[in-house]
């Protein structure tokens, strides 16, 4: 693969500032939640899915899309938003509960739409799938060389709904490519005792489309991945699934007491941190300076504080404002 | 509201008709479901608009209503208006994830950023003994959950203006046909499922009920084979010298509870009749809307006839016990004008 | 295959059992349908759904059953339930929505049970898959060899329920045995327009599972397939999906015009009868006389006739009795 | 009932020693879920019982929710007593038709010959702020669809008791527990979250409601959240000299309908209190029940405190102005004695 320098320093700065995010998100999930715990308190209240570890997926697949294609995300979903150009104060606006929030305060952080870069997502395991299907579908109507993406877990992937939207996305060849994020888990649950094979790629062949398993937490081995099958929906070749090993650092949610996890995963997967490596990667091979890479760093940085002085800043909406949006007039 | 007209058709061709010249008004609507192509849907929903538009905008789809609801979805969030037929409403169980917590919530979670242009229409209704899994209303476990309009019309007429608004609503609405009132040849016929339906298109407007009938001595509130049941029942009862009127709500979401409220204003009595469960449905909401905004003037306790909470069963008397019909209609009325 | 003729024999007694029970259904199913057909009137209302041409699948996998093991079919249900020996005179009674029915009338053609047998079924497609997959459980936690299978057609297994089932059967290696009925048809939409592979059977793969294709209607096959699958869950092997090429020689339901269909395709169907088929085969191999077989044929009349007269012949239910059984007590 | 206990427990707890208690017993139960193993499930309902019981009892599943609730049914009709989560009752739509077309039906499609002892138990109610898929109650719409019983307990005691019947009950029941009341520890803490429950056995029947207040002026009607809501809310109203009479359901299905009628007759004025969508609902029932059965007594119109028909909001002060709440219990009591 040959990559513009420009495109790896975008996937760097990218990464940046989703993992920066995230950290910056865990604490301000912690405000108000010390010395006693309560979900329902702080800035930040309700359930928080955090995705660091996780940026070589988002950030490797969108790299490669446009505006106007569209992405699906999950639960965890901040790191495709980022990935994917989602507007970062009102994303961060809406997980405050702010009136400036992508929603106006009422998604949260499960329930980011930007129509404008043409994302959303759900707190529902697997329900990202036949949306992309739908949206991948309304594309080939209209004949335009648009993609959708379905990003799922691990867990999701024995969801009825992979099933449907897979065998959907085939019988009518369509522009979707479905990025199953393996991490290993589904909340305490391992993949191994909740999948029969080891690879949901290797699942490809019940649809007759190619499928293919990336090893590794790598952002250049997701770019290289997504590029081939992203190109081959764009040109009406149909449907791909990719699968990426990828590591979570943080519990299911915050506040996970991760009973479940062996006591020094995270410690050995932060070995492997996708950034560290990347960002070593690209001053090995003499692709960017220390100093240049210190700069998006410190671009990330600016991005997120400002995204979240932005959101810390906007007033709440007026509760009566509860009763508007049901539906669009 | 349009020009009288002497063209009569069924509920069936008047839905399909509606469809068409949506479809050919505006390119983004477009139909899918299970059998709606060649086969012109089950019930006849989409006949002729597979010939007429052709497999790209009428699409046959697997069975995988969880899959292809959730399509529709998407293909409306990216500026498609689908109308996705779910077959029977009975089925909604193995799709109700993508059609209550998304496609009616979406727009809700983006505080208005997000239209969804979608029309899930299904058919409902009993009384031909397909059993338990083949013949609920259900219209109650859908008007419960917030963010889809629920509309279920009771004539042809009606059927093809409430179609027509249900498809340039820029938001979600689950349209249920009834059965018995499409005018199928392999149903029980009944007189009014075919009537007359101008040609041109036009709207009839979501949350307007309609007074099938003028009364004076009590009321009856229902929709789709109710609304016909309790026209017969109110013709019965005129023989009597009971005056009944008969209110068509026409759509659950939004209520028209002013029409409730001025019915019993009126005629004090009222009657709801419903081919839904009696519990926790509509029934209750009627009768709740009435104690609630019209306790004044009501001067009996509010009845209903309702299917009481039991699946549908299939053998004929069973089946035929369980549902409302005009001469329970017409006990329910003697019963209520007793109390 | 060495089968003893005592089951060649069964097989055939079987299968013609179904076959002439789905002719006189048929008939039945017509009687206060002329002039006017009217889906609600006659001894028989409600939809109908025939088995005829599929009686390979039922007979081929049941006769490796015993009382004990657990079929779940689907909303063409008779074959199964035949073969599985539901009681003829109690599940006729139920179709004519008599008292005397397995469910005194409240369930009808689609909902048939016979907890004595093992055997039940559902009229959404589906619906069977994760239910068999629960009574293999139940008997895997038991440690009792016993086995369910579940039946569905071509059409159901691009529901979710498909992948979900299989999926869990899989990775708790369940006692369980998935039988597809790929008669080329999900009412009007043909397989290769729902499916993305030619073969659900592929879809093994995807859980990692035997996977096997009987490509032919032919009930020897069919039973040495399913032999070997029953086997291998029965001592703990774990589930296989059989799927077998089969014919639909009616309608999809009673009264379909299937507008849908090849002008011939029933009658080109017609000429592999699998019946005719397997009397020529117990003849031409000197297995059984004509005279044997007309024998058979006499002992299946009587069975259906006396199951139909039982049905006539009942009462319907008092009609307060639909108030009855939403609960046991 | 039971011997007075000085032990006291969290709803959690209560529901994890009754799950226990019933194991030990009997061995057909068994417990089915996400994250009921290791974890003890999210909300804690089966902690401790996969040290106890070993994963042969206490089953993880895939995130296939048709799958292994459609498999409980399966096991249930094959003799096993399944306790099965469904983690939130939010996540219904996947698996609604193993719910309500097979394990609520089964049993009456089959006359009666066949049993379906399964326990559904899942999280209900807001108030965390976890927006609209994760904050729904939704009993309403599982009251409505027969052959489910629907049980929500309101305190520990009654929590232990309630579940020890359902898993005992040889019937279908969606036992709904209230994240709020379950006294996590990371959820607000409200005080009745914590309290006594004997150690041993014991069953609290279904369809009897329980006064938990007795007062005479007005009846709030309620269940779980909103009990406990409703009594801070009479402790209050008590000081301004209103006496309110606190009746807990404690069951949807059966509903104890003469419990709700003798309280009227009692106190002739009726507030429901109902976390779940306003209309087309529980509140709806309960007012329906009033009007037709205790017309006499009612001298007010029947007033409704529940979820105003929207999705629940994520943000704080639009989800406390959606929900239910001792404040706005106290004004609509008021404002009921006032008309
Ligand atoms: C239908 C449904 N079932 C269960 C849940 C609860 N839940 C939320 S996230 C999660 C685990 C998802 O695992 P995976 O798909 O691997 O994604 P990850 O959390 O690992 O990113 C579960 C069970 C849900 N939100 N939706
Ligand atoms: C969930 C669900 N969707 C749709 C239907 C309507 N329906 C009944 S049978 C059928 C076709 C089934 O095809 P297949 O599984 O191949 O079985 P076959 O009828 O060919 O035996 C359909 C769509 C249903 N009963 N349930
Ligand atoms: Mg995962
Ligand atoms: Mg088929």
């Amino acid at each position: 693969m040959n990559i513009p320098k420009e495109t790896l320093m975008r996937m760097y700065l990218e990464m940046v500032t989703i993992r920066l995010y995230e950290e910056t998100m865990a604490e301000a999930y912690q405000e108000g939640k010390y010395p006693v715990f309560n979900i329902a308190s702080g800035p930040v209240p309700g359930e928080m899915h955090l995705a660091a570890g996780q940026e070589p997926v988002a950030v490797g697949v969108c790299m490669h899309l446009k505006k106007e294609d569209a992405v699906v995300g999950t639960h965890r979903p901040h790191h495709f938003a980022i990935a994917k150009g989602v507007d970062l104060k009102r994303m961060t606006a809406e997980i405050f509960g702010k009136v400036t929030g992508l929603g106006r305060g009422k998604g949260g952080h499960m329930h980011l739409f930007d129509p404008d870069v043409h994302f959303s997502c759900s707190g529902i395991v697997g329900a990202s799938i036949p949306q992309a299907v739908g949206a991948a579908l309304a594309f080939k109507m209209r004949k335009e060389k648009r993609v959708a993406v379905a990003f799922f877990g691990d867990g999701a992937a024995n969801q009825g709904t992979f099933h449907e939207g897979l065998n959907l996305a085939a019988i009518w060849k369509l522009p979707v490519v479905f990025v199953c994020e393996d991490n290993s888990w589904a909340i305490s649950v391992p993949k191994e005792k909740s999948t029969a094979i080891s690879q949901n790629a290797d699942r490809a062949v019940a649809y007759g489309i190619p499928g293919v398993y990336v090893g590794e937490n790598d952002v250049l081995a997701v770019y290289e991945a997504a590029g081939e099958a992203i190109e081959r929906a764009r040109q009406g070749g149909g449907p791909t699934i990719i699968e990426v090993k990828t590591d979570r650092f943080f519990g299911h949610f915050q506040g996970d007491p991760e009973v479940y996890r062996p006591k020094d995963e995270v410690q050995r997967l932060k070995q492997n941190d996708p950034i560290k490596r990347f960002r070593k990667y690209l001053i090995e091979n003499d692709i960017a300076t220390e100093n240049e890479l210190k700069q998006l760093d410190d671009e990330a940085r600016k991005r997120v504080e400002e995204a979240f002085l932005f959101a810390r800043e906007s007033p709440y909406p007026a509760p009566e404002e509860a009763l508007l949006h049901v539906f669009v007039e | 509201m349009s020009a009288i007209t002497s063209r009569k058709l069924t509920m069936a061709k008047a839905i399909a008709e509606a469809i068409s010249l949506e479809m050919e008004r505006d390119p983004r609507v477009f139909v899918m479901g299970e059998d709606v192509g060649v086969y012109g849907g089950i019930f006849g929903a989409t006949a002729g608009l597979y010939e007429k538009f052709g497999p790209e905008r009428v699409i046959d789809t697997p069975i995988s209503e969880a899959g292809f609801i959730g399509a529709a979805l998407g293909a409306a969030m990216e500026g498609m208006r689908p109308i996705v037929e779910l077959m029977f409403v009975d089925f909604f169980g193995v799709a109700m994830d993508q059609i209550y917590n998304h496609i009616a919530k979406n727009t809700y979670f983006s505080g208005g950023n997000i239209r969804v242009p979608l029309v899930l229409m299904t058919a409902v209704g009993g009384g031909y003994n397909d059993a338990g899994q083949h013949s609920q209303c259900l219209w109650g476990t859908f008007a419960h959950l917030p963010g889809l309009k629920v509309v279920v019309p009771s004539t042809p007429y009606d059927a093809k203006g409430l179609m027509i608004s249900a498809i340039r609503d820029d938001n979600p609405v689950i349209y249920m046909f009834h059965k018995g009132l499409l005018g199928l040849g392999w149903m029980t016929l009944i007189k009014d499922s075919t009537g007359p339906v101008p040609e041109e298109p036009y709207t009839i407007p979501f949350g307007k009920a309609e007074v099938k009938r003028e009364g004076k001595d009590v009321s009856i509130i229902s929709v789709a084979m109710g609304v016909y049941q309790a026209l017969e029942a109110a013709k019965e009862l005129e023989k009597e010298g009971i005056s009944v009127e008969v209110l068509d709500l026409r759509t659950l979401v939004p209520l028209d509870r002013e029409a409730i409220i001025n019915t019993v204003k009126k005629t004090h009595r009222v009657l709801v009749v419903d081919e839904d469960y009696l519990s926790y449905g509509m029934s209750g909401e009627v009768a709740a809307t009435v104690v609630e905004h019209a306790f004044d003037y009501l001067e009996a306790p509010v009845k209903r006839l309702a299917v009481p909470d039991v699946p549908i069963p299939y053998s004929r008397p069973l089946e035929q016990f369980v549902l409302p019909s005009s001469s329970k209609i017409v006990n329910a009325v003697k019963e209520l004008l007793r109390s």
